[in-house]
């Protein structure tokens, strides 16, 4: 593509803020994994407004089969959980988790960044590697950063593939997240 | 009315019974003291921690009877909570350093209260509206990306040497790009980290020279620092180990052991 | 969820156009491939008018950043055509050129302007059109004059992004043979 037809930095007007809606429009609607606001501000002509955009846009969809929903730094488009039955032969049987495996996530998400050694304060046994890879692979979990006490352990976190499973908008909004803290 | 309070006796009975039998249905003793905790169906702040640490020890007991083998952790628990439980049953002595038994008690209270918090967090977390169970992503994503661009680019030494090799017939490199005697840093070390293995023993590092970079001149003065300090850079790795028995003698080095990674 | 919260057959009431039209919609977006008008009958509560739902979705999708479309026997969502150059992300890969390549640019900057057959001459190989492509691509070269000499041949040029590229003021300051033997 040659520079003439590429909308470029300031050689062209910035698109009206309905074009630009219809623009994060289809690449949300092009991508199955949430896009960052950064992505997408990339991917417009420069001088958008990604984030009144995405405000507008949030909105059209509010109530219809189709949402626009927040997963950490990203959006993405999403069918509405309540129209779910309709989607049998869409539905990916995902292996069940052992209790551990829950229980350990579970912690995770509440405490995090967390070390292996609190996980197993709190539930009283070791973690077993196993454990801790099957969250792994699922991209639920990372490590963050190494905590600055002795033995710098390192720490695990919950990613955004997470909360995205698990519709959530932002770790903060886990279920009794406040109850739990006070 | 009747028939379920007989069905809930049934359902508890059956639960001591499995309680007994089935160890391996617990992931460790604080998870099985939050089942034996249920059962004493009040709130776990007002538990009983007494009752709980009797209630645990007639299970361990009673799995000592049927012979069934109990992890340590199990049987360290039921160390711990008979200590616990024989603090609790006498006068406190005042002379005794440590957090009280009471606290002790407390301590155990707030571990079960926490679990039992995680169980429930996780029970809801799980019960969520789930990606690929009740919403779902996109079906069909178009392929976004993937238009690579190869950028080619080329230095005004390459476009001068490219014609002076079309014009001259040969080669022009200026002397600042001569390097037929110098052997690089990354060629020893890629050499030495192949070749350290074998050194089980003390062996003069001059010996992991390439060959044609032996004899005496700059190419062996070029090599001997470059495998020098590729073995400075092994060593810090853990890979080997470097010896100097004086100033000038020779530089020895050898594989270090369990560490072959 | 069970059977008891999903509408049967005759049961319930047919759920009114909006819900048909949110399930549509959720079904299309959800669905891998396109979905038939007789497969989405299928898959709603009995009593819904598909046809009429599609008819409604397409025009609520009217001028929006993805469209209802037709393919083939069935229905699916589509990015709206006009926005197709925002699904492509580049991805720059710098790559050295060839040594046809640059040394059919030297030949050009040394001797400009110059013909292909003066080119062929000095290299003593053909050049291929995909040479003298990818060097106008770059905007490295352009065409000169036409030669006046017998068939008016092409000469190349190169440019001033060449110049830019390479950091010289004008081709002139391009080390001469000599020099590069000195």
């Amino acid at each position: 593509m040659s520079d003439e037809t590429k909308p470029g930095p300031g050689l062209f007007p910035v698109p009206p803020m309905g074009e630009q809606e219809r623009m994060i429009e289809a690449v949300l609607f092009a991508s199955a994994e949430p896009v960052t606001s950064a992505e997408l501000a990339k991917r417009l002509p420069e001088g958008c407004d990604v984030a009144e955009a995405l405000v507008h846009l949030r909105s059209r969809y509010a109530g219809r089969g189709v949402h626009l929903v927040r997963v950490g730094d990203g959006w993405a488009m999403r069918t509405a959980a309540d129209l779910g039955w309709l989607m049998r032969t869409e539905q990916v049987e995902t292996r069940r988790l052992s209790r551990a495996a829950i229980e350990t996530l579970a912690i995770i998400a509440y405490h995090q960044p967390v070390t292996r050694a609190e996980i197993e304060e709190i539930r009283g046994v070791t973690l077993s590697r196993g454990t801790i890879d099957q969250l792994m692979e699922l991209e639920w979990i990372r490590f963050g950063r190494r905590r600055m006490t002795p033995g710098r352990p390192l720490t695990f976190v919950v990613t955004d593939g997470f909360l995205d499973h698990f519709g959530l908008e932002t770790p903060r909004d886990l279920p009794g997240l406040k109850e739990l803290r006070e | 009315m009747e028939a379920g309070a007989e069905q809930g006796d049934i359902a508890a009975r059956l639960e001591d019974e499995a309680l007994i039998v089935d160890v391996d249905g617990y992931e460790g003793p604080l998870d099985l003291l939050l089942t034996l905790s249920r059962r004493q169906k009040v709130d776990l702040r007002r538990i009983s921690v007494l009752q709980l640490a009797e209630q645990y020890l007639t299970f361990v007991e009673a799995a000592r009877a049927l012979r069934i083998e109990l992890a340590a952790d199990y049987l360290v628990m039921a160390a711990w909570l008979a200590f616990l439980k024989s603090r609790l049953l006498l006068p406190p002595d005042p002379t005794e350093e440590g957090p009280s038994a009471e606290d002790l008690a407390a301590h155990l209270a707030f571990q079960l209260e926490r679990l039992e918090a995680m169980r429930e967090a996780a029970g809801r977390l799980m019960g969520r509206d789930r990606l690929g169970r009740e919403f779902f992503a996109r079906g069909a994503p178009e392929t976004q990306a993937i238009e690579k661009r190869t950028q080619h680019t080329a230095t005004l030494l390459e476009l001068i040497q490219a014609y002076a090799r079309l014009r001259t017939k040969d080669e022009f490199r200026p002397y600042a790009f001569d390097r037929t005697d110098i052997y690089p840093l990354e060629t020893a070390l890629e050499r030495l980290r192949g070749m350290i293995g074998e050194a089980v023993q003390w062996s003069d590092l001059a010996g992991f020279l390439p060959p044609g970079w032996r004899a005496a001149g700059t190419r062996r003065r070029s090599a001997l620092a470059s495998t020098f300090a590729a073995s400075l850079e092994l060593a810090k790795q853990g890979r080997l180990d470097i010896q100097q028995t004086e100033t000038f003698a020779p530089i020895r080095v050898r594989h270090r052991q369990g560490e072959a990674r």
